[in-house]
């Protein structure tokens, strides 16, 4: 493990901070993205159109 | 009831629900009060949490039109004026829902702000208490306010107007609140103050908010 | 063939699918790369002692939020001129990330600053330009969300793209003029490269280019959601006319 | 279920009708009609509650009414079935599938209210009446922008509602099909001013 | 033209104009802070010219939507457009319209207000001046805002959040000019930045708004 | 003076009507039919001008055309007179009191318009037609809320208009007793989609 000193929690707070919004951020798309994908898939199924 | 709180939260967080507009507006009043007194930490400082008041109060209020005037449009409101339940209650419930929506997130978000403004470090917990506090109360008169203006057609502005001098008692003790505690005093009195001006809107104003709602229907 | 046929959907629904896999791994590996380079193997600073490793993603990030309004302004502009709605949703894809970055550059510069200045936040010029690109990353994003027809918030949003970057410009000489700060310039610049001594400039690098490439990666990604989320509005409004 | 007396409604404070008395039985239905602007709308709001007579009584039943107006009380971005179960709930109630079906919505339930039609919010508005679990309806010009096939189906539930031993007073232009429902013609009941002259200055302009 | 500005001046002054509306507003803003901050005077004289400049223009935002919203809703922008006067110039004159019923009078009342907050003597001028220039750069940004929002539902909220990023550049010049009078500085180059904005506003936002109400009329 | 040539018009991204032509020469009218809901206000929009045309050619006279919507373009706290000299002005005309007496508003002239009747309201807004000095006339359901005297007025003003080389293209579901004025169905206009299956999935979604 590296040695942060007494700034560790500085150091590790700013790192955190950054892995949790861009996780969000990835969460959310990927999230949004399949939601779309089933509904347009229902949708399309439902309108007879396969594909 | 209860079916009409979680209506009016599900209303809120749906796509141009309003949730988080009041939130922008906080803080884009707290941005902008630097721009115009100046980037010094001691004088910001100094004005922080009469700012982080006047900045929550005005972003409740610029909320409030939404609480009866969207029911009055879809005629909601008719309907409910004849529901099972009391327009009291109802009152009563919407207002909740207008605080749970808007004076909570303000609350949460104020610390947050608080840093925006070099807020002292001992004043941030009496400004949140101050928050957690009056913001009820805030949320209850502005219902009254919106009960009042709810058959106007762009009453905003006179809903502004009417409901403005009901709030300054409900400042001027959670601002006294949170700059007692960033100078180190007891803020008791005034937080004790506060709680007494929540308590006795909530007792009161329901009923005389229904009143001015059934006079509306007309 | 003109670069103009990928903002056709269906040619970038293709192409962005194939190109999609490399770029994730692409986007990983140099992320992953850069940042435990930059965290694990680096040296301290001998002024700022740890914190420094917070610069492998507090730069990549700042340059990323502004980066990402310039491809907005530019998609914005081709949508406006040349009519592509790829273009216009991509500027709708992209504008959370950018909003993501520029929270990612305010937490890290903040979290940095409370043992560098002393203080959380200080209304420093840079400092102060970030708060207000949020604030436009911000109003631009709920503008997308509140109009209805999308052909229509695509145009609005333009519009308020275009206005908007003429403004920011204008509120950086505003706020230059009404407080000069504490931040350091810029200090990688490439004629000036002895800044950042070489130790930190290869991971820093690299997590620049990794942060790039996370951007295109999502931005991509995102688009292709828009225009399933495009198509399915159309085939439900078919529906409800049959 | 329904007792009028010499009811008097007024509007912008001004009387528009007086004089109005009718009882409605358990069972039976009343159509009110007059031409446009006669004050069909004021009246049901007066019986409703909504504004207080000028004169007259209305006698409700114990457990109240169930008031359908002009506006349907729908939310835009609420599914059908949530804004249904909305006014279930408010209403004591729970299941709304019958009333999905009886008015033809099983197969919008998961659509938000804006992307409906007007005839299927209007639909839907009705729909609200058969959860509200009330005996005597109060309608106002309930079949606005619906087809012929919806209106069938709305006539068919204010029977089964009558035959339930419920009760129904409508504002309506057209004829619904409902063999046994009485009319009532409001243009004799038109207020009338106190003729030229005869009135004694400042007391007759506060209605 | 000069008959649209007629108008919407008569329109103004009439009952339920909103005329004198966002004076009130600016007047309570004024008022809370004293309430907020504490009566010190040092410390309000110190923040006077931000406070004021800041209260100024919230209560020009409320009024924002106002300058499109009605004409909206009873068909006229519809006829507006296909009358032989270009939208580029209806808008200007919508725009000269809204200061000349807000900006002017809340430019006039600022001094009055800087009494209550012991705004220093030599920064009266500067102040006035600084919001005489000012606020035509606020009436017209915000013009463009309503134009974007007119299409929208209880737009005002988000009107505002679109609006007040815009303003950053003309309230810091505005607030810093009439702090430096209060100080005893020079004022030329604020002012001059600020007329800048102004101009270069007038000069451009009028097409970027008209664009915008053409693509809500759809 | 009109000239429409293949036409398509669009409404919340989707083509609803498509392939529209047809002339309009001075002295003629034409009415448009369709059902409720086919696109009528759309069309008529897209011919002002109001929103773009999905494909084709619209020719309009050089000086423009006057249109008239749903809604009229009063203000409530304005009187006539002074609703009517705003519009005359706009439009480069002074005299209104023509305008007026063709529409029979000369005894309501000083009312504030928000103490008109609806139908009032409307006359006013037809008024507005007559001091804008357009020969193209646009109207989209004229005569909603008219009551048949009204009506018979409004059909004299269109029959002067013609007669003095103007042209109107409404839509309207009575009938004006226009003897010679034309009609176009809008039903075979209705814009059709590619069948189940053919579409090649996401360009078709862009309109
Ligand atoms: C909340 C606040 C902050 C924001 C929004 C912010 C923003 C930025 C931006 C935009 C850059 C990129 C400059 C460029 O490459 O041209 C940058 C770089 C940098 N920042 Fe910050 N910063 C903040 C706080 C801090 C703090 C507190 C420190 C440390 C004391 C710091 C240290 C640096 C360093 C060392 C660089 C890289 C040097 C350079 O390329 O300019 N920043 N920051
Ligand atoms: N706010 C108001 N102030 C004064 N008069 C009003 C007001 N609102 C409506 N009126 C008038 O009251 C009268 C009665 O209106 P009401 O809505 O009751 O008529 P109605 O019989 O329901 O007509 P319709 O068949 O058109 O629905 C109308 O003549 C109308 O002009
Ligand atoms: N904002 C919108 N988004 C999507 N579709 C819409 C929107 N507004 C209207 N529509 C649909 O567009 C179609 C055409 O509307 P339009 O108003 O042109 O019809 P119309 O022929 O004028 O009907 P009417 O005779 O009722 O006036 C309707 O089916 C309507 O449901
Ligand atoms: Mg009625
Ligand atoms: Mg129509």
């Amino acid at each position: 493990m590296v040695e942060l000193g007494k700034y560790a929690g500085t150091v590790l707070g700013a790192y955190g901070v950054t892995i949790v919004l861009i996780l969000g951020l990835v969460w959310q798309s990927l999230r949004q993205s399949a939601r779309m994908r089933k509904r347009l898939e229902d949708q399309e199924r439902r309108m007879g159109r396969h594909g | 009831m209860l079916a009409l709180l979680l209506r009016d939260l599900r209303l809120a967080t749906r796509a141009g629900g309003g949730f988080g507009l009041s939130l922008a507006f906080f803080l884009i009043v707290t941005v902008l009060v630097p721009f115009g007194v100046g980037p010094e930490g001691g004088t910001l400082a100094k004005i922080a949490p009469g700012i982080l008041w006047v900045g929550a109060l005005l972003a409740c209020l610029l909320s409030l039109d939404r609480i009866f005037a969207l029911d009055r449009e879809d005629g909601s409101l008719d309907l409910l004026a004849t529901a099972p339940i009391p327009m009291e209650g109802a009152v009563a419930v919407k207002a909740l829902a207008h605080w749970l929506t808007t004076g909570l997130p303000l609350t949460l978000a104020a610390p947050v702000l608080g840093v925006l403004l070099n807020l002292p470090l001992p004043a941030f917990q009496p400004l949140l208490l101050s928050l957690l506090i009056g913001t009820p109360a805030l949320s209850m008169i502005g219902t009254f306010g919106a009960a009042l203006t709810v058959g106007l057609k762009r009453g905003g502005l006179l809903l502004s107007l009417l409901v403005l001098p009901l709030y300054i008692p409900t400042l001027i003790y959670g601002a006294e609140a949170a700059r007692r505690g960033g100078e180190g005093l007891a803020t008791a009195t005034p937080l004790l103050m506060m709680a007494g001006i929540t308590l006795g809107t909530i007792a009161i104003l329901p009923f005389a908010a229904a009143a001015a709602i059934r006079v509306n229907l007309r | 063939m003109s670069i103009w046929e990928y903002a056709n959907p269906k040619k970038f629904m293709e192409t962005s699918s194939w190109a999609l896999p490399w770029v994730t791994g692409l986007a990983v590996a140099s992320l992953l790369s850069g940042l435990i380079w930059g965290f694990f193997f680096t040296p301290d600073d001998y002024r700022q002692g740890s914190t420094v490793k917070i610069i492998y993603i507090h730069v990549p990030s700042a340059m990323m939020a502004i980066n990402c309004w310039a491809m907005m302004l530019v998609t914005s502009l081709v949508w406006l001129i040349r009519r592509h709605h790829v273009s216009a949703l991509a500027a709708k894809a992209a504008a959370p990330i950018g909003m993501t970055m520029t929270l990612i550059a305010l937490f890290t510069g903040a979290i940095w600053g409370q043992p560098m200045w002393g203080t959380w936040w200080a209304w420093d010029p840079r400092l102060t330009a970030f708060l207000i690109l949020f604030l436009f990353y911000l109003g631009y994003i709920a503008l997308w969300g509140a109009v209805d027809d999308p052909d229509t918030a695509a145009d609005l949003t333009s519009v308020l793209c275009l206005v908007g970057s003429v403004f920011a410009l204008l509120s950086r000489y505003a706020v230059l003029f009404w407080n000069q700060g504490l931040h350091q310039g810029a200090s990688l610049s490439l004629d000036k490269e002895e800044h950042v001594a070489d130790v930190f400039a290869w991971p820093l690098w690299l997590s620049m280019a990794g942060f790039g490439l996370l951007f295109l990666t999502l931005v991509l990604f995102r688009t292709r959601t828009e225009i399933r989320a495009r198509r399915l509005r159309a085939l439900e409004a078919r529906e409800r006319m049959a | 279920m329904l007792a009028v007396r010499d009811l008097a409604a007024t509007r912008g404070g001004l009387r528009l009708i007086e004089g109005v008395s009718f009882d409605l039985l358990p069972g039976q239905a009343l159509v009110l009609r007059g031409p446009n602007g006669i004050g069909k709308t004021t009246l049901l709001r007066t019986i409703a509650g909504l504004q207080p007579a000028a004169a007259g009584t209305v006698d409700l039943p114990p457990e109240g009414l169930a008031y359908a107006g002009h506006a349907d009380g729908l939310k835009a971005t609420l599914t059908v079935t949530e804004n249904l179960t909305f006014w279930a709930r408010i209403f004591g109630q729970s299941d709304i599938g019958n009333a999905l079906e009886a008015m033809d919505l099983v197969q919008l339930a998961d659509r938000p209210a804006q992307n409906l039609s007007a005839g299927q919010k209007r639909r839907l508005g009705l729909a609200r009446l058969l959860v509200t679990g009330r005996r005597l309806w109060l309608l106002d010009e309930p079949t606005v922008s619906l087809d012929r096939a919806s209106v069938a189906l709305f006539a068919t539930a204010v029977r089964a509602h009558l035959a339930a031993g419920g009760a129904a007073l409508m504002a309506t232009h057209i004829d619904l099909g409902l063999d046994d429902a009485g009319t009532l013609d409001l243009t004799p009941f038109r207020a009338r001013f106190p003729a030229a002259g005869q009135g004694d200055g400042f007391d007759e302009a506060f209605a």
